[in-house]
């Protein structure tokens, strides 16, 4: 471990960190935890713990525990998956598509974003076998050769789920661990006794050479590239878990951009979520600058304009249309028994972050974690209200409902997911270095031409 | 036919465990000791029997598998109900396999029970007999429901040989004001039969004939098959009453008149009749009559009955003018102060239509005859009272529970020294007795009743009786034989005995094979007679407030008089008219609601004086403002799990003094006023929206504008001629996708049409499929979560009036809407592609097939199917051990073996009874013979008394259900969505108006 | 960091710069000398050591088009030939519908495609390496740029003297 | 340069063949209703090893089957040795089980169909006493009582096996249940509850797969 050093003043970061400032204020990061991660990590694993002791019950019991309500056959649980499956998707924006565009500022958060997106994938992957009816018999979805001669049918948009979903957990996990190896090399260069071995292992005996950094700067473009599709198209056939349905408010061609701008919108909420904190309690401010926050919300602002778009569309076809099912479904998706979730949905992603058109709000750290937190809770009823209020008023009046309510053991699930999520992220900030040593080095003017030309 | 002693094959009865794995417990095979000519495992058995749900007696069969009753049927040859069954009929299986039964006898000591042998039982009821006949005459009393034939005139040599005269036939619906109006009106204290089949016109006042009246099934069969749309004919019905029901419902018009002044509307009409000369009388019996209905000109009429002078001589022309026509009336909800009025009136209104002899027709006696009058209960309840009665016995009959507790019979019967209930069921009865002595259920019992004059329909045990219990004939045998009494010829000592008394064996066997002797025996001539002139035509006095709402007690269609409320079928299965479930509710009118200020699932306590029940308010548009109802059979305080503290009887606000002429008691009596309580309670019903927002799911057909040979229009715009050719040129490339989910033409298609204009929502399909399918009750708490299993259900739109789309009707003028919803077996199944594991696919014969072991709950095939025909097990209702085990105890012995239990997680619907295809199927083949059409019937269709459903083979020309297929009627709910569901629907055709 | 031992024979010389311009100069001068067996360590990638060692075209992209053909292939031939093994027809659609497929094709493409790649690179940069690596310091993980340069006596002597007058701080035997 | 050419090459071929593969595939789903599947049959289990009786010796009249070495399966009530019924005697297996001609589930023989032959038949030692299996078996139908026989056999509820079919398309019944007649004391020859070993006979003999056919 470095050796210690000098305290990093508080408030207005200095000038343009050195190469050694960079490898000893990240690195610093991984210190043994203190007083502050241990509480955290308490509180996150008893939330987890109270999380499996509903699945627990669930699984004892049947899915009967929760309030599902016929016809609203999924609720919290789907609406959750999808909102963690979206949370997943800036992460990979962040690092992939912002890299292929070279936008220089991703260095500094795409590390945490890619964490991020790996843990919410796994948080999000946990969804779909929770609400199983027969959860134990989840792997009948995978197409595996099996003494009954059955496969799975690849013409179920849920068979395209698993397919997705696996090799977006992959592909990300692939690309983070990809990023962090000539980090690791760093920190093991730094540590001592098992942790350099531990680390020496996990960095593959990487060196810096100029060798690796060829095949290794050739992998990354093309994991980027390859990332960037798949990025798309995860959200795009999360869209078609409903888009494929022949339920009204759900059958729509526009779900697939519309979920993957919804969930580029919820991923940067979610990003400057974590990065807040993970900046104030790691003293990062000099990496993670208000620059960087500022370009976030500027996405945010996209996004959230671009998904404002998609409801005004949603609302204009249903009415286009003719179609008077199509209409009903809309009008009491606005008016009807969930009215509430539709307006708290378009007052958190449409017009809250209307905010960010004035520089001083997208440049107040404090005022920007707020609205991220109104993008989240926002996004997670966009889901509800899309999920929830189109199967609570499909063709069939005689089974209309609208009593639907999450109860205490889906809530407790959906605490459990973001408890889940938190465990990962700490242990990850912990073991690896949360800012990309190596690409904010790059990205930084190389010794001796500190006073010359910037980075980029 | 003699049952043999009979082990079950175990692992055959095992239905009870889950689609899972094998079990690790080690199974044991019990081979019967000596093999059973009629008893194959595997194969089913058939007993034919007679139902004894209710007194209208229909023939059933009873399929047996290894010994065990698993499903009953109607007896197809039975002249009642020609094969076909009611809810009622089908839960009998619950009545028997109840896991509340008394399962041994058992005497009180204190206020504990405890078991006591057969034999002392026996010995103390024989010692308590001879001793109160030595004591004096009639100093036993013997109550029975509703009994006719052998054991009938066996109780009462029994009683006689104890000096005792004292038999009731107790029924709390003992139609006493139709009696007595025959009896005023042509001198026969009886009811007629009512053929409702050849009426060409039905005018109801106040009956409900599709649900309790009499003999619903007989008289549903009859009313669809003149009341349903056929080449351009139909009967038009319209229901006279202050609510309209689920009989209403089926009314091409509801004429809704004040309380009570049913009688004087159906005079009004009469006296339209004369005057417009269609009367079919002549001589001395017109002369009196008009001078008797001078005084009910239209205009009096119209003004005391709140129904317009132009409707009354419509009416009138109407009905005059339908050849034959059929007024009924007597329903129990409507029995107020002057029901013998509206009855004696409802007879001259057929009288001089000319209907006497044709559709109302007097045979030699009626079963309902020798029904004893609620005066005769009365006086037992003094007798008891006075100490007059030194036992008493009760079988089959619970009027604890059914009599208004204002009589006082709780009381009085305490004050019997010894009490006897010879019961199936721990009613509130023999919670009150000293002895209860558990009868054999009707399915475990021999017999045989008289439903209809010559028909002798036999009652026998369809298995070895499940408890310890003993059939009452048979103990009573044994009782006087410990008495020293001769009761039976020599030899008799059981009720089958006396049954088979005096016959060959053979013959006996060959009878009980065909379930009884049907020759029905040939009606009377009936002349009219002047004792009705004596009555005073007074509206009846209600009790309570002027401003007050009339209440109505309506029996309800699943537990009749409260005898049903132990049965999981019956009480889940939603109310016809409401669709509540579970529960006691009060019907109020829109406006009426909104005046008190109350919505649907406010708890309001319902009062008449000093009396009042709690109960749910539901918003209902078919009862009057000034009137509210409130279904008869629950309150129950004994009864079993099911029913015991569930909701209330409005039985609790009568006066027991309070009856019409006949002696009958008022149900409808009083006046009552709502409060509200404060508290709500979900109302338990499968209702989503009570209106059908223009989407064609259950549509209709004037059917002036059908007979004209107009064809149904359209629910949509005509196409432009570009929409045509694009339509057409996207059907021309998708039609070798679309045969995809049609398969080859050498397989059969299984399809299915309904007739709604015969659909008359009464609901056996319902229980006929959980009967067959092991469908799980799952209880008040889950239906609130709309999480009811029923694989088919009725669906209940108001449509037909001006109003806006979210709105229920507030005038008379709505068309009911009733369409059953079950899983259309599309072709282009949307649930199909989106299950991941194929558990849902589309079989080779047109099946939309549901692997139930293969579903793991993804629950997208729920979503995705527009008809929201799919069900979910929420809970584990199949497994013993779940907290939820829908089939505790006994019930899971009804438990269907062709047909898996599902478990908890996965997904089921309706499978077209895809185990009694299968079966079909295979024994086809092994016999060598191949499908005929109706060799395969659905549970569903097979019972519809109203035979609306037509199951078959489209693929062959031939069948019936391909010719239903092609009628001018025909169409497909939500056809736009291109789902080519293989159920097809036939309009309703309404014949409102002018006819 | 110890030196290392003295040798009679030394194979290499690794040069540490604290400047990227004076590794810059060394390298040009040292290719300028030719120099083939280079290695350069940067703690970060830069563009500029590249351009000076004028690399071919890593062949990792072969690898990434390779594996995301061979994934597309498996893909479709995956559920084409397990849709025909048992035949059940769901919703009316065509037992092989393709456009259903696509998507499977598709991420099948992905994820042999990005494997693949990763494969490659390790294959390329001959990883994992399990032995140090000779001339290798852990300060060219932090701030340091290194040169090694490997030869023949002579020629390690020569490069020390290029290295130093480039600029290098310390060049240390291998 | 070689490398890389080899590499595209590889590619396009796996991918020309995915799609000959389509091609192949989607011709062969045309034609697969019209072509009848080859009748196939299927090998009999296998007759020798643990739990098996050698026949080979056994005459009717003669010495019994010797009793292999170890016995499988569970014991039963009464110790029914089907290679002496079955093998030695010839019994056919439907002289008992008649009801698997007839009906979804073969029976049990009845108590009394035992008796038949059991009144006369004692295989009485020289002493004269009874077999003490036949003893047991005079027993039961003395005292009335059903024999709580092990069961050995069980196809899970949710699959539902017409026995009458099976036994009236002649099919022996060692294909499903082993070679009963040398089985001392029977045991699962097959795991009767394996659904691809069900599909995989009826694939073979161009049966329907259906699974409405079983499950339902």
């Amino acid at each position: 471990m470095a050796a210690a050093a000098p305290p990093m003043p508080r408030g207005a970061p200095a000038g343009e960190p050195t190469y050694g400032d960079v490898n000893r204020d990240i690195i610093k990061t991984l210190a043994p935890p203190g007083k502050r991660w241990f509480l955290g990590m308490a509180i996150v694993l008893s939330g987890l713990a109270f999380g499996a002791f509903c699945w627990a019950l669930q699984l004892r019991a049947g899915i009967g525990v929760t309030n599902y309500m016929p016809p609203i056959f999924w609720g919290t649980y789907i609406t959750t998956f999808v909102f963690w499956v979206g949370i997943a998707h800036s992460g990979t924006l962040i690092s992939a598509i912002l890299f292929l565009f070279r936008s220089g500022w991703r260095s500094a958060v795409y590390r945490a974003s890619e964490a991020m997106t790996v843990f919410a994938v796994m948080t999000a992957g946990l969804f779909p076998v929770l609400h199983l009816g027969r959860a134990w018999f989840a792997y009948w979805v995978f197409p595996y050769p099996n003494v009954r001669g059955l496969w799975a049918n690849f013409k179920s948009p849920l068979v395209w789920d698993v397919f997705a979903i696996s090799t977006y957990l992959t592909v990300s996990a692939t690309f983070l661990f990809m990023g962090l190896i000539p980090d690791i090399a760093a920190v093991r260069d730094q540590a001592t006794g098992w942790r350099r071995r531990v680390y020496g292992i996990l960095s593959f005996g990487w060196r810096n050479s100029d060798r690796e950094w060829h095949h290794f700067m050739r992998m990354y473009l093309f994991l980027a590239a390859l990332s960037t599709p798949l990025v798309l198209s995860v959200h795009s056939v999360v869209s078609w878990d409903f888009a494929m349905g022949i339920v009204p408010g759900w059958h729509a061609t526009i779900f697939a951009p519309y979920f993957v701008a919804g969930a580029i919108f919820s991923g940067c909420g979610m990003v400057i979520t974590i990065l807040v904190p993970l900046r104030k309690l790691f003293q990062l401010e000099r990496y993670l600058r208000v620059r960087h926050f500022e370009n976030l919300a500027k996405l945010c602002l996209l996004t959230s304009m671009i998904v404002s778009y998609a409801y005004i569309t949603e609302y204009f076809v249903a009415w286009y249309s003719g179609n008077p099912i199509e209409r009903a479904s809309f009008y009491n998706r606005a008016f009807g028994g969930y009215w509430w979730a539709s307006w708290i949905m378009i007052t958190c992603n449409a017009f809250v972050p209307q905010l960010l058109w004035f520089k001083k709000i997208r440049t107040s750290i404090p005022t920007l974690f707020v609205i991220s937190l109104f993008i989240n809770i926002g996004m997670w009823f966009e889901r509800f209200v899309i999920i929830v209020t189109s199967l609570s008023h499909e063709f069939e009046p005689w089974q209309w409902t609208s009593a639907y309510r999450p109860n205490w053991i889906e809530l407790g699930i959906l605490l459990g997911s973001f408890c889940w999520f938190s465990m990962w992220f700490l242990l990850f900030v912990k073991f690896f270095p949360s800012v990309a040593i190596s690409e904010v080095k790059e990205a930084l003017p190389p010794p001796g031409r500190e006073h010359g030309r910037g980075g980029h | 036919m003699r049952r043999r002693r009979f082990l079950q094959v175990a692992g055959v009865a095992g239905a009870g465990v889950a689609a899972g794995c094998g079990t690790g417990t080690p199974d044991h095979l019990l081979p019967y000791l000596v093999p059973s000519d009629d008893l194959v495992p595997g194969i089913p058995t058939w007993y034919a029997s007679t139902c004894r749900e209710c007194p209208a007696g229909c023939g059933i069969l009873v399929k047996a598998r290894e010994g065990r009753a698993i499903k009953v049927e109607g007896n197809p040859h039975h002249p009642v109900n020609r094969g076909r069954l009611c809810a009622r009929g089908q839960a009998a299986l619950q009545g028997l396999y109840d896991p509340d039964r008394v399962t041994q006898p058992r005497k009180r000591e204190g206020n504990v029970w405890k078991p006591i042998t057969w034999d002392d039982a026996e010995t103390e009821i024989a010692t308590a007999l001879g001793a109160a006949a030595s004591a004096g005459a009639d100093r036993v009393a013997f109550v029975t429901g509703a009994e006719s034939g052998t054991l009938d005139r066996f109780y009462d040599v029994f009683l006689g040989a104890f000096r005792s005269t004292r038999r009731l036939r107790y029924e709390a619906f003992a139609f006493e004001p139709l009696r007595e109006a025959s009896r005023l009106t042509f001198g026969l204290a009886t009811v007629p039969r009512y053929d409702f089949a050849s009426a060409r016109y039905v005018l109801s006042f106040g009956a409900d004939f599709l649900e309790t009246w009499l003999s619903p099934t007989e008289f549903g069969r009859g009313f669809a098959s003149t009341h349903g749309y056929r080449d351009g004919r139909m009967a038009k019905f319209v229901a006279v009453e202050p609510r309209r029901g689920m009989t209403g419902f089926n009314a091409d018009e509801w004429v809704a008149p004040k309380p009570g002044t049913e009688g004087m509307l159906a005079l009004g009409i009469a006296s339209s009749l004369m005057r417009q000369g269609k009367a079919r009388v002549a001589g001395v019996d017109a002369d009196r009559l008009r001078a008797i209905l001078a005084r009910f000109d239209p205009g009096t009429v119209a003004e005391a009955t709140e129904v317009e002078e132009a409707v009354i001589e419509r009416l009138a022309r109407e009905f005059g003018d339908a050849q034959p026509s059929l007024a009924v009336a007597g329903g129990v909800a409507h029995q107020h102060r002057a029901a013998t009025q509206t009855a004696v009136a409802v007879n001259l209104l057929n009288y001089i239509a000319g209907n006497v002899g044709r559709t109302v027709r007097f045979l030699s006696s009626s079963p309902w005859e020798r029904v004893s009058r609620y005066a005769d209960m009365r006086s037992l309840v003094a007798a008891m009272n006075e100490g007059g009665v030194d036992v008493a016995l009760v079988h089959g009959t619970n009027p604890a529970f059914t009599l208004p507790a204002t009589a006082g019979f709780v009381e009085a019967f305490a004050k019997v020294r010894l009490k006897v209930a010879f019961a199936s069921h721990p009613d509130e009865t023999a919670e009150l007795a000293d002895l209860v002595l558990p009868d054999h259920t009707p399915l475990e019992q021999w017999g045989d009743i008289e439903p209809i004059a010559g028909v002798r329909s036999l009652v026998q045990p369809v298995m070895m009786p499940v408890h310890d219990t003993k059939q009452t004939a048979d103990v009573l045998l044994s009782v006087a034989q410990k008495a020293g009494k001769s009761v039976a010829p020599a030899g008799v000592a059981t009720a089958r005995d006396l049954l088979a008394a005096g016959r060959p064996e053979r013959d006996f066997d060959r009878l009980l094979q065909a379930g009884g002797e049907f020759a029905e025996a040939a009606p009377r001539a009936v002349r009219l007679t002047t004792d009705f002139a004596r009555l005073g035509w007074a509206l009846p006095a209600f009790d309570g407030p002027a401003d007050g709402l009339v209440l109505l007690a309506v029996p309800h269609v699943g537990l009749y008089d409260g005898r049903g409320a132990n049965k999981g079928w019956l009480q889940e299965l939603p109310d016809p008219t409401t669709k509540i479930t579970w529960q006691t509710w009060v019907e109020v009118h829109p406006e009426t609601a909104t005046r008190l200020g109350v919505r649907s699932g406010d708890l309001v306590t319902v009062s008449a004086g000093e009396r009042q029940v709690e109960a749910v308010v539901c918003v209902f548009p078919g009862v009057r403002r000034d009137v509210v109802a409130m279904p008869i059979g629950q309150g129950h305080t004994a009864y079993g799990r099911l029913a015991r503290g569930r909701g209330a009887s409005p039985l609790a606000l009568f006066a027991a003094d309070a009856t019409d002429p006949s002696g009958a008691l008022a149900f409808c009596q009083t006046r009552v006023t709502l409060t509200r309580t404060g508290g709500r309670r979900p109302l338990a019903t499968t209702e989503g929206s009570p209106r059908q927002h223009d989407r064609g799911i259950a549509r209709a057909v004037a059917f002036t504008a059908i007979a004209a040979g107009h064809a149904p229009e359209e629910e949509h715009e005509a196409l432009t001629e570009s929409e045509r050719t694009a339509i057409d040129s996207a059907e021309a490339s998708q039609r070798r996708r679309a045969e995809l989910g049609r398969y080859g033409e050498d397989n059969p298609k299984w399809e299915m049409a309904i007739d709604l204009s015969r659909c008359t929502g009464c609901s056996a399909c319902v229980a006929a499929c959980y009967a067959e399918n092991n469908i799980p009750v799952v209880g008040e708490s889950q239906v609130v979560r709309s999480r009811e299993m029923a694989w088919i259900r009725i669906e209940r739109f108001y449509d037909g009036f001006a109003g806006g789309e979210n709105d229920l009707p507030t005038g008379t003028d709505f068309e009911v809407r009733q369409i059953p919803m079950l899983c259309q077996q599309c072709a282009n199944a949307p649930c199909e592609p989106v299950c991941p594991v194929y558990a849902a696919y589309h079989t080779p014969d047109g099946l939309n097939g549901q692997i139930y072991n293969r579903c793991v709950g993804t629950r997208y095939c729920a979503n995705n199917c527009p008809y929201k025909v799919r069900y979910f097990n929420w809970w584990d209702y199949g497994h013993p051990a779940s907290d939820e085990y829908a089939f505790p105890g006994t019930l899971s012995w009804l438990l269907n073996p062709d047909v898996t239990v599902r478990t908890k997680g996965v997904m089921e619907k309706c499978t077209f009874c895809v185990q009694r295809i299968r079966f079909a199927q295979n024994d086809a083949r092994v016999r060598g013979a191949t499908l005929r059409d109706g060799d395969v019937t659905p549970a569903c269709a097979q019972t519809c008394p109203a035979d609306a459903i037509t199951f078959g083979d489209a693929h062959d020309p031939n069948s019936r259900v391909s010719r239903k297929k092609l009628d001018e009627r025909g169409y497909h709910v939500f056809q736009q969505l291109n789902t080519k569901p293989g159920i097809t629907y036939l309009r309703r055709v309404i014949r409102s108006g002018e006819a | 960091m110890a030196t290392p031992p003295v040798a009679s024979m030394r194979s290499g010389v690794a040069g540490v710069f604290g400047n990227l311009d004076a590794a810059l100069l060394a390298l040009r001068e040292l290719k300028a000398h030719g120099y083939a067996n280079l290695t350069v360590y940067s703690p970060a990638p830069r563009h500029e050591f590249d351009d000076l060692l004028a690399k071919k075209e890593s062949p990792v992209r072969l690898f990434t088009l390779v594996g995301g053909l061979t994934g597309c292939a498996l893909g479709f031939a995956y559920a084409i030939s397990t849709s025909l093994d048992w035949e059940l027809i769901t919703g009316g659609k065509p037992i092989v519908s393709l456009p259903p497929f696509v998507i499977i094709g598709f991420e099948c493409t992905i994820l042999f495609g990005a494997l693949i790649t990763v494969a490659g690179m390790f294959l390329n940069a001959r990883l994992p390496k399990l032995r140090k690596a000779a001339g290798y310091d852990p300060r060219f993980s932090n701030d340091k740029f290194g040169i090694v340069a490997f030869g023949g006596p002579a020629q390690v002597a020569a490069a020390e003297e290029i290295m130093r007058a480039a600029g290098a701080e310390e060049v240390n035997d291998v | 340069m070689k490398r890389t050419t080899a590499l595209i090459a590889g590619g396009t071929l796996l991918l020309g063949a995915a799609l000959a593969g389509v091609a192949i595939a989607r011709g062969q789903g045309d034609q697969q209703t019209a072509a009848p599947a080859p009748r196939w049959s299927y090998p009999l289990p296998p007759a020798r090893g643990t739990g098996y009786s050698s026949l080979d010796t056994a005459q009717p009249g003669g010495p019994w089957p010797v009793l292999p070495g170890r016995l499988r399966g569970p014991e039963q009530p009464i110790f029914y040795r089907h290679d002496i019924h079955a093998g030695q005697y010839r019994i056919p297996c439907l002289y008992c089980h008649n009801n698997a001609a007839n009906s979804w589930t073969a029976n049990i023989p009845t108590v009394s169909t035992c008796m038949g032959c059991h009144l006369v038949i004692s295989a009485a030692d020289t002493a004269g006493n009874p077999n003490p299996e036949i003893a047991k078996l005079r027993d039961f139908a003395a005292r009335g009582e059903p024999i709580r026989w092990v069961r050995i056999n069980k196809i899970a509820e949710h699959a539902h096996f017409p026995h009458m079919r099976h036994v009236n398309a002649g099919l022996a019944c060692q294909l499903c249940h082993g070679n009963v007649q040398q089985m001392p004391r029977v045991f699962a020859a097959q795991n009767v509850n394996q659904m691809g070993w069900c599909t995989n006979c009826h694939m073979r003999r161009g049966i329907t797969r259906d699974c409405t056919t079983c499950h339902f």
